[in-house]
């Protein structure tokens, strides 16, 4: 199956929903859907930098002390997790379009893993924190800093919180395509699905890297 | 508009509809339950969002009988406060963001579009049971100790003194947007993606127009109702004190997120009324719409310049007077568009041939009530006057005619529109007339009343009051007995004609655009063939 | 300029298949884009120890990180590749993004406008005499 | 505030004009009004003539097919948005009036917590009503203690929110003697609506009369009727009522000498110190069935306005 032929006579019908006209129309109301799914996350993650940005106005020096307690370089190291990740992703998509099952169903193990990574290194970061008595919000018992130290925190736990959250939700949905993509379902013309999943993971990548500048290196 | 019949070769019975309709077509509860058919979800939404609305309704009607006098008279100080907060919580959040895209825009999308379903039908389902889980919370706050905090949810009242269940609600609320969401990204994939051949975007009727323009600002401005609900949630528990100043925040700016969500939540209501009417009255005038596509730029404008004007909920609440100015300006650009739209539909009935049907009494009204809400929108996008006028009566009635004889009007007056299409039985139109009649005169003597009262200084949300403004009240209690009652003969002309209806023809008020070419109701996949379009939806007369 | 290099890039990937399947891109774009994000992360984490004034250092952060996102938009979500229609709902929605930060923090700095009293300083400053006031004459 | 409403005081616009403010909000008021009765009767007028002129005759008649007038379109954009700038023009003329304070303004600090105003003067008197000279500008820097309030005046036209944590100020300079009330317009919780306050505007004689003698709490006033003008002005009203009802807190009837039990079980004699206690620290001991929300007098009554409140208590528990 991994013939670069036209649609190497994969039979249109078998996944054509009963109120399409055709395969085009269909992905492309896919797609277009995806693209409204995501501009309404990265909406609703505005609303996370909003906050971000009117507590950093508010507390200028709170910010600047209470980073220093978070550990740039596994920040970093995430930041280069996830864009592998994402990588992996793209290619994995690639594998989906160009009928090569193979790289598909591997590059979609790999992002899977690499998403485990990213968690992995972010529970370090938060029992790290969790020793310090560092705790969102009123359960702050952390070391003393000036002005606010329970908004920065309480911000820093939402924030990679609800990414966090995010990544958990990619990884289920990814380890469901890739069992799909074992037993051969996506092909060049069926590969829709993929690359809906492709482009949520990518928003959440997009999302990681406004985070990790703006939480981690702040100057 | 001829309907060139493209034989189907699936089993279509001939074309005569000897096929089965959508309500017949399968049986039993599952077959609703689990129905991916836009027009059952379409009913299914109808008759949840009435129950609401009925629900909503009583507890407004016990707020106006506890302000009949400014003595305790039925309820005490904190049971009036869950009254009006969970009145207004219901009615913006359960029944008229939902009420017209969901239901009448569901049933009439695809077919007005000439194809099969929506775009994603799962998701159709998914939005309604989403819808469903939502109002689960709202029901379990009416139980579990209501809610005290108004339906803005205001911190720091909302996160730290207040002991009712605001995180339920608030959850209920955050749970709502997303069938919000779905419902607005189902629409605007299905009007770009699929349509019948032929159908360009000026050829599709205005209704169409005001659902795209709804579904922009629900897709773009709901998510961030989500995050603010959320970080109110977690404020509350966790108090990581972005809002509450006691740990640090600012309640200025929960002020800032909850309009930059809530200003675009009242196009959301209005805009499909705007759709809604322009049916109404070119139907009912019989004749071409004035200013096609000055009245459909006009609501993709509001849609848009509805995202900047969000600040003039808040002159007097400590936001800087520097960006009140650049608020209140853009207030005034705001209302341009919809000044345009009303002058349209007047204009559109020059020269027409008018019937009174009951639809045409609701357009009629709506055109009156909404003209006063709109107008009396310029007092309060005045910097000086609002001052005086803010968080008073004036501002209530305000956004009851807006809201109430603008959104429900239309709604209802959609109802009566498409109920032959939808039930394929006719109404008893005297009785609808009495409906329309009687809520119009309740509504009118209910809430201009408050103009009155509001201008003289009653604030709102006021369980005791000063005596001077007893006898207003006591004249908006009994308007508003007699606008419930208006709404219970509606109600009972509905259930009349469910029982008893005449059978309603294909196309009772003689509609041209595309939903009265098929049966009422309609078989299960709407068209025996592909219609196609061949001119636009108002081409009355030559 | 940019649609010179999109046609480019879409004529070098559009030969070596037909129309039927979708848009790919060849392989080296991907490894090219993946290394151009590496480089740029360094970028980011350099930009941050250069030490400039607060303000300046987070309006860097914030365009390098732009500069990575529109590079993972473009290549790895396909906009070069797909119709136009859905760099405009990216485009708007980031648009509607920055308005609500633009109108928020435009209030938040002009609080003090008109009387200085409204302002954060004011509150800070004074807040702080006022507890001491109550400490120092209880009744 | 006339407490005798004539028939003219209800069907009216807008309450009495008191403040200098007061005219210009009215002129644009009036003027917006009488722009929407235009307008409004050119809608619904047009709108009836329509309808009853081009009622439908036979079920076949013909409609001209009317798209669109561009000239009238282009009317009736244009002339509404003049208009529309008209009125912005206006009202941001006078919300810069509002918004600078003249100088030589009396400065008051106001204070807003659950369901009570207090008022700070500069000669550090702390009182329950807001007196204030005739023709004398006077600056309000507000404040609160919990939640958001509202601070409206309504014959005076001016309103502002009262943060927590932050201060907002406005100002107003009556222009006639008289008493007028001040209500909260933020909801603020159960006893939102028993939040106002009396603005007495006097002449300056009586002002500086009442300044001289400690905002007429001076040492000649015998303490009973000081406790009741105190009980009255500082909130307490709002919460403890005087007939044995419930309001927020316990009643003030049949309180004084009674056994008290508390939520933590132990129990006392409501006697001096403990009325005082309970003034100062009220949420060291809760009576049981009452919640903890009572704020602290601490540094806002001095010695004898405490053991004037007391003596009023007494009085009042017969």
């Amino acid at each position: 199956m991994s013939s670069t032929s036209a649609n190497s006579g994969i039979d249109e019908k078998k996944y054509l929903a009963h109120h399409f006209q055709n395969m085009a129309q269909q992905n492309a109301s896919g797609k277009l859907g995806m693209w409204l799914f995501l501009g309404q996350e990265l909406l609703f993650f505005s609303g996370l930098f909003m906050a971000y940005f009117a507590a950093r106005y508010f507390y200028p020096e709170t910010f600047l002390d209470a980073h220093t307690y978070l550990d740039w370089k596994l920040g970093a190291l995430n930041t280069v997790v996830l864009l592998t990740s994402s990588l992996t992703m793209a290619l994995a998509v690639r594998g989906a379009q160009t009928n090569n099952n193979a790289s598909l169903v591997m590059n979609l193990w790999l992002t899977i893993i690499l998403a485990f990574v990213f968690l992995v290194v972010k529970y370090f970061e938060y029992t790290h924190k969790f020793d310090l008595g560092i705790l969102p919000g009123s359960f702050y018992a952390g070391p003393e800093i000036v002005g606010q130290p329970n908004v920065f925190f309480g911000l820093y736990f939402v924030l990679t919180g609800m990414h966090g959250l995010h990544v958990v939700i990619g990884i289920g949905v990814l380890i469901w395509v890739a069992l799909q993509a074992q037993k051969g379902v996506y092909n060049s013309v069926n590969h829709v699905f993929v690359e809906n999943v492709g482009l949520y993971w990518h928003l959440v990548d997009l999302i990681w890297i406004f985070l990790f500048p703006l939480l981690y290196l702040v100057k | 508009m001829f309907l060139s019949q493209q034989r189907t070769n699936s089993a279509a019975a001939d074309a005569s509809g000897s096929e089965p309709s959508y309500l017949t077509a399968k049986r039993g509860l599952m077959s609703w339950l689990v129905t991916v058919d836009h027009k059952r979800i379409g009913l299914m939404y109808l008759v949840s969002v009435l129950f609401f609305f009925l629900v909503g309704g009583l507890f407004a009607l016990a707020v106006r009988m506890e302000l009949f006098s400014p003595a305790e008279n039925y309820f005490s100080a904190d049971t009036y406060n869950k009254l009006f907060t969970l009145h207004g919580a219901v009615m913006v959040f359960l029944v008229i963001i939902p009420s017209i895209p969901a239901s009448l825009g569901n049933f009439f999308l695809p077919l007005m579009l000439g194809v099969k379903d929506v775009a994603f039908p799962k998701l159709n389902l998914l939005s309604f049971y989403i819808y469903v889980f939502g109002a689960c919370f709202f029901l379990y706050t009416l139980v579990s100790g209501g809610l005290d905090t108004g339906w803005t949810f205001y911190t720091p009242y909302s996160s730290s003194s207040s002991e009712t269940s605001v995180i339920s609600s608030t959850f209920g609320a955050f749970v709502l947007g997303f069938s919000s969401i779905l419902t607005g990204v189902n629409f605007i994939v299905t009007m770009h993606k699929m349509r019948a051949p032929g159908m360009t975007w000026t050829r599709m009727p205005l209704f169409l127009w005001s659902l795209y323009a709804t579904s922009v600002i629900q897709v773009l401005a709901t998510p961030v109702l989500a995050i603010t609900l959320l970080l109110l949630i977690a404020e509350r528990t966790l108090g990581i004190g972005i809002f509450d100043p006691a740990m640090g925040g600012d309640p200025v700016l929960y002020q800032h997120f909850f309009w930059f969500y809530s200003h675009p939540a009242v196009y959301i209501m209005i805009l499909p009324g705007f759709g809604v009417i322009s049916e109404l009255i070119t139907i009912n005038s019989r004749k071409h719409i004035f200013g096609y596509k000055a009245v459909a730029i006009s609501s993709v404008s509001i849609a848009v310049i509805g995202f900047l004007v969000w600040g003039h909920h808040m002159f007097v609440s400590g936001q800087s007077e520097f960006i009140s100015v650049f608020f209140s300006f853009l207030t005034y650009a705001v209302g341009l568009p919809t000044a345009i739209k009303v002058f349209s539909w007047v204009a559109t009935m020059y020269k027409g041939s008018i019937t009174l049907t009951t639809p045409m009494w609701y357009a009629l009204s709506f055109l009156f009530l909404f003209s006063i809400g709109g107008l009396t929108g310029l007092f309060l996008g005045a910097l000086s006057v609002d001052v005086h006028l803010h968080d008073t009566y004036f501002v209530v009635a305000h956004f009851h005619y807006v809201m109430m004889g603008g959104t429900i009007i239309a709604f209802i007056g959609g109802i009566h529109h498409w109920w032959p299409k939808m039930t394929g039985k006719m109404y008893n139109s005297a009785m609808g007339n009495l409906g329309c009649f009687l809520t119009f005169v309740g509504f009118n003597v209910t809430f201009f009343s408050q103009f009155l009262m509001g201008s003289q200084g009653m604030p709102r949300r006021y369980y005791t009051y000063l005596e001077q403004y007893e006898t207003l009240h006591v004249i908006s209690t009994i308007g508003s007995q007699v606008l419930g009652l208006g709404l219970f003969v509606t109600l009972f002309c509905f259930i009349h004609s469910l029982m008893a209806g005449k059978k309603a023809g294909k196309n009772p008020w003689g509609g041209l655009s595309m939903e009265w070419e098929t049966e009422s109701p309609p078989i299960e996949h709407n068209f025996h063939g592909q219609p196609v379009c061949e001119r636009g939806p108002y081409d009355y007369g030559k | 300029m940019f649609a010179k290099f999109r046609k480019e890039v879409l004529q070098r990937s559009a030969d070596d298949h037909s129309s039927g399947e979708p848009h790919v891109l060849p392989l080296k774009v991907y490894f090219i884009v993946f290394a151009s994000l590496m480089v740029l992360t360094v970028v980011t984490v350099g930009v941050s120890l250069l030490g400039l004034p607060p303000v300046p250092s987070i309006i860097a952060a914030i365009l390098v990180a732009a500069v990575k996102a529109t590079i993972v938009a473009v290549f790895f979500m396909h906009l070069i590749a797909e119709d136009k229609f859905y760099s405009v709902i990216l485009v708007s929605t980031v648009f509607f993004m920055l308005l609500f930060f633009g109108l928020t923090l435009l209030d938040m700095d002009s609080r003090g406008f008109k009387n200085p009293e409204e302002s954060l300083e004011y509150w800070q400053q004074f807040s702080h005499e006022k507890a001491l006031t109550e400490e120092a004459a209880p009744e | 505030m006339n407490t005798n409403e004539t028939q003219s005081d209800i069907w009216r616009w807008m309450p009495d004009q008191m403040s200098t403010f007061a005219s210009n909000v009215d002129g644009l008021f009036y003027f917006i009004l009488i722009l929407c009765v235009i307008f409004f009767t050119l809608i619904v007028g047009a709108m009836v003539y329509f309808v009853v002129k081009f009622r439908r005759r036979t079920d076949q008649d013909e409609t001209p097919l009317i798209k669109g007038n561009h000239t009238i379109e282009i009317i009736w954009s244009v002339i509404p948005g003049i208009l529309l700038i008209a009125i912005f023009t206006w009202g941001f003329v006078d919300w810069m009036k509002l918004g600078t304070v003249p100088p030589n303004a009396l400065d008051v600090r106001v204070e807003g917590y659950k369901w009570a105003w207090s008022f700070v003067y500069p000669e550090g008197i702390v009182s329950g009503e807001l007196v204030v000279p005739v023709g004398k500008p006077v600056k309000l820097t507000m404040s609160s203690k919990d939640v958001l309030h509202s601070f409206y005046v309504a014959e005076f036209r001016i309103k502002r929110d009262v943060l927590p944590g932050r201060y907002t100020v406005q100002w107003f300079e009556a222009t006639d003697t008289g008493e007028h009330w001040v209500q909260c317009t933020e909801y603020c919780g159960t006893s939102h609506s028993k939040m106002i306050a009396k603005v007495k505007v006097v002449s300056q004689e009586e002002y500086d009369e009442w300044i001289s003698t400690g905002g007429g709490m001076g040492d000649d006033v015998p303490l009973a009727d000081l406790g009741k003008m105190l009980y009255e002005q500082r909130g307490c009203v709002a919460c403890h009522s005087l007939d044995g009802s419930k309001v927020v807190g316990p009643t003030f009837k049949g309180l004084y000498g009674v056994e008290r039990k508390f939520t933590d079980g132990t129990s006392a004699v409501a006697d001096d110190n403990y009325l005082k206690t309970a003034i100062l620290a009220p949420n060291d001991t809760v009576v049981e069935g009452f919640s903890p929300v009572m704020p602290s007098f601490q540094g806002q009554l001095n010695d004898r306005q405490i053991s004037a409140l007391i003596e009023f208590i007494k009085s009042v528990s017969q």
